[in-house]
């Protein structure tokens, strides 16, 4: 019978294998799924491991879908960290959204360069406010954060379609529910020509060394990770457990939020009810996949791009379903979770 | 005059006997929905399944489902173009900046973009009008209900949604004058529970024959199990409901993805916008029940009739609003810009548009 | 009146499909194990449900799948969390994708499929009372079955010593080890009961309230679900008052619009969202209200030996 | 052993061995029947290990077990108490939201309905003399109450063999009087008794054989009625003890003044506390005796800021020398009464005195902010060198400061935590159970550095269950019982049986007494 056994000490080479072996998993079952479906394994592997970074433009397009995810992530690792579980950054995301919408609006051809930070700082508010409510209804009634975030995402879609379809829809769009496109002045600025990577893919990687400074080197961070992982400790030490609750909460919330305003000032233009694109919650896989580790998060947040891009592929290249997608996700993030099994334990073949 | 042009339906093309084989012509859809959602995509998916029958190994047709009306759209409208594509379909809304975008930087593609009203010189729209489905939906309701109240599960306030619910209502009150809608939004398009329970609470509220503008069968089911009537919707529902169903308003997109792939493959493609109705093939009301009296029935045929030839409006005036202003003179036909425009809810309707 | 009585039939019937989940979820946390993968077991459980009854005809035998199919999702994530000791939330939120996924998957052909028709179920004599027979005596007998499983829990939870092994070992792992109950058996056993139950949910939306089968059709009731567990402070009997509750908040949206209530429908939309929130600041208020009824071990792993 | 009875019991080379240690090496053990046999040993010898065996919770990796003669293969506690094996254990394995009733029930694996268990549970207890309601939820007994349904609940399994793993902590002196007659009574019924602990004069008081394990091996059977203390301590730890070198009192001005303190558990089920007072000065070790779970974590939590609520002005400080005003810090975070001098060292080595997974290293940053710079940047090479400094001038058996606290065993890590707060230079060092599970010589370890740390000027407090330990190194002793705190006694007037009596809070009419003599003398 196979048995775990509590290793002395955690695996530091586990810590790096196992992400790869569940990757190798995932990359296993696909290959039978796809026999199974009668694509051909390797063509199929080519979608959706080479295609989506074998040229610039598609590396570039690779980088769009993933800076949402990472700075979604990011947030959301020292969230998790600090052991409050948001389930609700895609509503984060949508009000962020808003917000930013918002401030983008007001510009008009005469407006100046200073708009473009107002609309992030304004992203950045909106997530924050609505993760806030979150945070103040833990505070002070103990409310259990994780059904009050996830509640809030149907609130914020509502809230969304409400500005859309009445208050901001756009007078010249035929009664369409959207708002009108954002003046060019008000739009993220991008990096290059030619392709959509905007300003927003900077911010994320210097998230990347923000969050990693924060949460390794500064008393700050080390408050949450020790409220997550030992609160009694957290108490001993005199970290307050609300302020542990408070800034993980205004970090994710702020970094979603940030993340809504590059999305909908950037490769989007405009507020639609198509803005809640589940971002919020993939992000979350990524989270985990990433170990909760900011160099970490970077990769998982192009694999998870690929597996999008590479779904999207699969469709008009293979004739796969979209849903193939989902399933390849999910898989991944079981065989991951169960990999880490092996950092901390060791499997161990017993008689009896 | 943008529909004067309108091909004979299902007319099946001569094959121009080629010596070589040419390439064929490469054609990409992009659905904002699951093919399997039963409802919109649904029957544009049969629209492109219609196309492949029709021309066989002279084209080849791919499609990417699910493709959110965000940046994605950009993404996989690009990838489309760049990959051989010459001809391209986004079937929704929001996929018109996108296209657009795509559309300046690909001059040889042809891009054919549903429900939007933005064009390019490579770019044009087509739609359908639903309303003449709704409108003979309610001939057949108003003469079939016996409360003389019906209800319309509503999915989302946009111009299309309350125009078919007005067509819905005018229709019902050319027999029966008697006759109340009563709307209840949803404010989604998709989502099976929600749909039977808003259906739930019209029934309760007194109406007997529902008509929906959501994209599932949920509401038909909900009126069978109650012993209530109800339609089908984009496609020919009878299988859900057959003791409820009274008949299906359907969507045919095949008539036009024909014609479209004919023009791009005979080189006499042109920008603009088409609007399709039963007159093309496009919009049918079909399946209409055994019990629904012959009169009606040929009330039907009628409007059918009068739609080809032009004879029949069915916005003629005198249409009043809710607060009983005349809003189309009597004798009036609306004009596309009027239907485009439609913010009101006609006198009939009960409840306020939302904003 | 009668609008009334349809009104409480409906509420009714929308708030079956949350007790029968919630219940199911409750057992789960009863046993100390929470499982966020509520919605991606009802999805594959609707499929199971309705692909049998496509199949068989058999309305009963799709329920028995969608619990088989339910139980078996829960089975894989029990693994994981109890053998494995994976965290419970990321591994019940990977079921979700997963089973969303999957079902969507594997679901495609039947997306078309129709099933037989209905009988319509009445309780002879009582259906025809004035009031009272429309309003509680004309449904599916999974509405009474669902009173039943309620009760029963009860009975089970509170009047059973196989019940009170299981709080005990949601209350303390650790002790019911100790005095030799097999607790990652007992868990897993939980697990996979909340697992079937959330699976004939998850079987009864897609073959009778709502019958067909599209991806994604439990649109977000699972997540309710799990909400309701903690809004009953894990108390059977205010689950299901909690579920009617809910469904009635649920129809109400639609009632208020239909009689003309002029606030925008998106307001009425998120009804029954800031109604969850609400009812949950106020049951959280109370510290030891929680504690006595919250099992302590919620969301913590268990090793054993240790 | 002529001509001697089949023996209840007998264990033949059991071993156990878990990742890094051999909890049981080829244990033999023999009990007979009637017989209360003590199975000795200190903390981690491995008698927990062996128990769990003989009750089927943990399996051995090798050796046999006979009992009543016959081999018995028990697999499980179930399979145990089937056998009439019952065992109570060192940390109580209750229910606390279950009723007295449900948590006897689960201990039994007849049939019974939960009213029978009921009524049983009264019988029981009267004939034993352990009166209990059935029907009160368990959190809201005291430990001796917790303890006595434990017992019950053993009992009624009619068992032949009773395990108990160290009763005693828990309970007062009178209590454990009480307990030995029980024990006693049923050890005449013919019950054989298993009995643990590592309290040398409690086993040579009650039981008739010994069997005393070191480092999971068996160093000696004997009948503890011919031992001495210094014999049975000899088997046990190999050596006597060391003696700790005591300086004469140099006691200065009061550093820690407690006046008035009355407050509410934060904890539903916990002990309030009732107007305690309390006063620590420079140069002396003051010590507090107590049940466990009468005050002891609230008051704690109180003094150490972990609890914040203590009504202003009850706890006051005085921060600098001699002469200094006293400063209220009743209110102030934990932060800032360390920035006083304030140091806390708390029972709860893993998950509070350190985060298990972080390194030592990391964990230095709990109490320590030397490595701290602007902005809360952490020099994580001075932290490093800090903690290597620890490990080093404790003598912290681990792998370097990068190890994760969880890897070292609970002496080390005590040693390191210790170390920790003592580097810190506190002026006030407040320390909970100092040598809970830690092994002797680490104990006096541990011991010496908290009198050299009081001949040094700092002012000291200590709570702990063990009398020894409060006997061996305090100045002044207090008592704490229900949430009220005893007034102050000089060690020279401590006895075992007067801090006993104290502990079930009696304490009023001794001090009566002790005025009225007093009196009378002058
Ligand atoms: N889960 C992970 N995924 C990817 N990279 C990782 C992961 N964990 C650590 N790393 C890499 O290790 C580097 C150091 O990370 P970390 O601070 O966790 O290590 P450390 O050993 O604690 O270092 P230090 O002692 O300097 O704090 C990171 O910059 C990163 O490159
Ligand atoms: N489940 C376990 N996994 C790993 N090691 C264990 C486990 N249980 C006990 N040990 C180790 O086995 C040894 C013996 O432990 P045991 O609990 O039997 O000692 P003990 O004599 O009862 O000590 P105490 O007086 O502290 O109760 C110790 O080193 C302990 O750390
Ligand atoms: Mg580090
Ligand atoms: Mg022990």
């Amino acid at each position: 019978m196979l048995r775990l056994e509590v290793r002395p000490q955690p695996s530091a080479l586990w810590g790096y294998a196992s992400p790869l072996l569940a990757l190798l998993i995932t990359v296993l079952i696909g290959i039978a799924l796809f026999e199974v479906l009668g694509k051909d394994p390797v063509r199929g592997l080519q979608v959706f491991f080479w295609e989506p970074i074998k040229s610039g433009y598609a590396i570039s397009e690779l980088l769009v879908k993933a800076t949402p995810l990472l700075i979604i992530a990011l947030g959301l690792a020292v969230c998790f960290r600090s052991n409050v579980w948001n389930i609700g950054a895609e509503g984060q995301y949508i009000i962020g959204a808003i917000f930013a919408g918002g401030v983008a609006l007001m510009a008009d051809k005469t407006t100046g360069a200073w708009i473009v930070p107002a609309v992030i700082l304004a992203g950045m508010v909106g997530g924050m406010l609505w993760a806030g409510l979150t945070a103040l209804l833990r505070d002070r009634f103990n409310a259990n954060e994780i059904l009050v975030s996830l509640m809030l995402v149907y609130v914020a879609v509502q809230v969304l379609n409400y500005l859309v379809y009445g208050p901001w829809k756009d007078p010249g769009g035929y009664n369409f529910p959207q708002t009108k496109t954002f003046e060019r002045v008000a739009q993220m600025p991008r990096l290059m020509d030619g392709s959509r990577v905007n300003i927003g893919l900077l911010f994320a990687l210097l998230g990347v060394a923000g969050v990693w400074l924060f949460l390794f080197r500064t008393v700050s961070g080390y408050a949450q990770i020790v409220g997550g992982l030992a609160p009694m400790a957290s108490r001993y030490a005199g970290f307050s457990s609300r302020k542990a609750l408070w800034v993980a909460l205004l970090v994710s919330g702020g970094a979603a939020g940030l993340a809504g305003a590059f999305e909908v000032a950037g490769p989007i233009g405009q507020l639609t009810p198509y803005v809640p694109a589940g971002y919020g919650f993939a992000a979350i896989i990524v989270a985990f996949v990433g170990r909760l580790h900011p160099v970490g998060i970077v990769f998982s947040a192009l694999l998870m791009s690929m597996f999008y891009i590479g779904g999207e592929l699969a469709q008009s290249r293979l004739g796969l379903p979209k849903s193939i997608t989902g399933v390849f996700q999910g898989l991944l993030l079981f065989s991951l979770l169960a990999c880490d099994t092996l950092i901390a334990y060791r499997v161990r073949w017993k008689k009896g | 005059g943008k529909k004067e042009e309108a091909a004979a339906p299902a007319a099946p093309a001569p094959a121009p006997a080629a010596a070589a084989k040419p390439e064929p012509l490469k054609i990409a859809f992009a659905y904002v929905g699951p093919v399997g959602d039963g409802g919109w995509t649904f029957a544009h998916d049969n629209g492109r399944k219609a196309l492949e029958a029709e021309f066989g190994d002279k084209i080849k047709t791919s499609f990417v489902e699910s493709v959110p009306e965000s940046a994605d759209a950009e993404r996989v409208i690009r990838d489309m173009a760049s990959n051989g594509n010459k001809l391209i379909f986004g079937t929704t809304f929001g996929y018109m900046e996108p296209m657009l975008k795509v559309a300046a930087d690909f001059k040889d593609v042809k891009f054919e973009h549903a429900t939007g009203y933005k064009t390019a010189e490579n770019m044009r729209t087509y739609d359908s009008r639903t309303y003449e489905g709704a409108y003979m939906a309610g001939v057949i309701a108003g003469a079939m209900t016996k409360s003389n109240t019906l209800g319309v599960v509503a999915s989302i306030p946009i111009p299309e949604v309350i125009r078919n619910i007005n067509s819905f209502t005018l229709g019902a009150q050319s027999v029966n004058p008697k006759v109340k809608t009563k709307v209840v939004w949803v404010n989604g398009w998709f989502d099976p529970p929600k749909e039977t329970e808003a259906a739930t609470s019209l029934l309760n509220g007194g109406a007997d024959v529902l008509f929906q503008n959501t994209d599932s069968s949920a509401v038909l089911q909900t009126a069978e199990k109650a012993g209530k009537r109800a339609f089908g919707w984009d496609s020919d529902m009878t299988a859900y409901g057959p003791k409820a169903h009274l008949g299906s308003a359907v969507i045919n997109w095949g008539p036009y993805y024909i014609k479209a792939t004919k023009d791009a493959l005979e080189g006499t493609w042109s920008t603009g916008g088409v609007w399709w109705g039963h007159k093309e093939g496009a919009i049918d009301m079909v399946s209409i029940a055994d019990d629904v009296p012959a009169e009606v029935k040929a009330k039907i045929d009628t409007i059918k009739a009068g739609l080809k030839d032009g004879s029949f409006h069915p916005w003629t005036g005198p249409i009043v609003d809710q607060s009983g202003k005349e809003v189309l003179a009597k004798g009036a036909k609306a004009d596309d810009a009027f239907l485009g425009g439609i913010k009101f809810y006609v006198k009939g309707v009960e409840g306020k548009v939302p904003q | 009146m009668e609008p009334f009585a349809l009104l409480l039939a409906a509420t009714l019937n929308a708030g079956t499909v949350l007790a029968i989940a919630s219940l199911g979820l409750l057992i789960n946390e009863k046993a100390g194990i929470v499982n966020l993968g509520a919605e991606g077991m009802m999805l594959c459980a609707a499929l199971a449900g309705f692909a049998t009854v496509v199949h068989t005809g058999s309305t009963w035998l799709g329920f028995a799948a969608g619990m088989g199919a339910g139980a078996l999702l829960a089975a894989v994530f029990g693994v994981l969390v109890i053998w494995l000791n994976t965290n419970q939330y990321a591994t019940g939120l990977a079921l979700s994708l997963f089973g969303g996924g999957f079902s969507a998957f594997a679901g495609a052909r039947y997306v078309q499929e129709t099933l037989p028709e209905q009988v319509r179920w009445a309780i002879p004599g009582l259906a025809d009372l004035p009031f009272f027979g429309a309003a509680f005596f004309r449904h599916h007998p999974m509405v009474y079955a669902c009173v039943g499983i309620a009760l029963g829990l009860i009975w089970f939870l509170y009047r059973t010593r196989a019940g009170l092994v299981l709080r005990s070992v949601g209350e303390s792992p650790e002790s019911a080890h100790a005095l030799g109950y097999p607790v990652r058996r007992i868990r897993l056993m939980a697990v996979m009961a909340g697992g079937a139950l959330c699976g004939l949910a998850g079987a009864y939306v897609s073959t009778v309230y709502t019958p067909l089968w599209v991806e994604g059709m439990i649109a977000g009731k699972g997540w309710i679900a799990l909400a309701l567990t903690t809004f009953a402070t894990w108390r059977p009997a205010r689950v299901l008052l909690g579920a009617y509750l809910f469904g009635g908040v649920t129809m109400l949206q639609f009632h208020l619009q239909a009689i003309g209530v002029q606030v925008p429908s998106q307001f009425l939309t998120m009804l029954p969202y800031v109604a969850t929130i609400v009812v949950l600041v106020l049951i959280s208020r109370n510290p030891t209200w929680i504690r006595v009824n919250m099992p302590s071990s919620i969301g913590k792993p268990f090793y054993p030996g240790s | 052993m002529t001509n001697s009875p089949t023996p209840r019991l007998q264990l033949e080379g059991i071993t156990k061995r878990y990742p890094g240690v051999v909890a049981n090496n080829g244990v033999s053990l023999t009990v007979q029947p009637g017989e209360i046999h003590a199975v000795l040993g200190e903390n981690g010898a491995g008698k927990s290990t062996l128990m769990k065996i003989i009750y089927g919770a943990v399996k051995p990796d090798e050796g046999s077990v006979l009992f009543n003669g016959q081999p018995a293969q028990v697999r499980n506690p179930q399979a145990a108490r089937a056998l009439g094996i019952s065992m109570v254990f060192q940390h109580f394995s209750l229910f606390d939201t279950l009723t007295v009733a449900e948590n006897v029930w689960l201990g039994l694996d007849k049939s019974l309905s939960l009213a029978e268990v009921a009524a049983r549970i009264r019988a029981k207890g009267n004939e034993y003399g352990l009166p209990i309601d059935p029907e009160r939820p368990v959190h809201t007994l005291s430990v001796g109450e917790m303890q006595r349904v434990e017992i019950i609940r053993a009992l009624l399994t009619q068992p032949q063999l009773l395990i108990l793993d160290e009763p005693t902590s828990v309970l007062t002196p009178q209590a454990v009087e009480k307990l030995f007659g029980t024990l006693s009574q049923l050890a005449r019924e013919g019950c054989s008794i298993l009995y643990i602990s590592h309290k040398l004069h409690e086993i040579r008081a009650l039981c008739t054989a010994c069997t005393v394990l070191r480092g999971g091996q068996v160093t000696g059977v004997c009948d503890p009625r011919e031992e001495s203390n210094a014999s049975l301590s000899r088997l046990m730890i190999g050596a006597e003890p060391p003696e700790l070198e005591h300086r004469p009192l140099h006691a200065g001005a009061p550093v820690l003044q407690v006046r008035g303190l009355t407050l509410a558990s934060d904890d539903p089920f916990g002990t309030a506390l009732a107007d305690v007072a309390l006063t620590v000065r420079a140069g002396e070790v003051v010590g507090i005796a107590g049940v466990s779970g009468n005050g002891q974590g609230e008051l704690l939590r109180a003094l150490s800021g972990e609890d914040m609520r203590a009504p202003a002005g009850s706890v006051q400080m005085t921060a600098a020398g001699d002469g200094a005003a006293a400063q209220d810090v009743s209110r102030l975070p934990p932060a800032r009464r360390r920035a006083l001098g304030l140091h806390f060292v708390p029972e709860e080595r893993l998950g509070r005195g350190a985060v298990p997974t972080l390194s030592l290293a990391q964990n230095l940053l709990l109490s320590r902010r030397d490595a701290v710079g602007a902005l809360g940047w952490v020099r994580v090479g001075a932290l490093k060198r800090q903690a290597q400094d620890i490990i080093e001038r404790y003598k912290v058996k681990a792998n370097g400061p990068n190890a994760a606290a969880k890897s070292l065993s609970g002496g080390n890590l005590q040693k390191f935590i210790v170390g920790r707060e003592i580097e810190a230079k506190p002026r006030l060092l407040i320390v909970s159970q100092p040598t809970w599970g830690v092994d002797v010589g680490a104990a006096a370890q541990i011991r010496g550095e908290m009198l050299a740390l009081r001949d040094a000027g700092c002012a000291v407090l200590v709570v702990s269950e063990e009398l020894e330990e409060l006997f061996e190194i305090c100045d002044r002793l207090h008592v704490i019982a229900k949430g009220r705190l005893s007034p102050s006694l000089d060690r020279a007037d401590a006895t075992v049986e007067r801090i006993g009596e104290w502990m079930s809070g009696l304490w009023d009419a001794d001090q009566n007494n002790n005025q009225e003599t007093a009196h009378a003398a002058a």
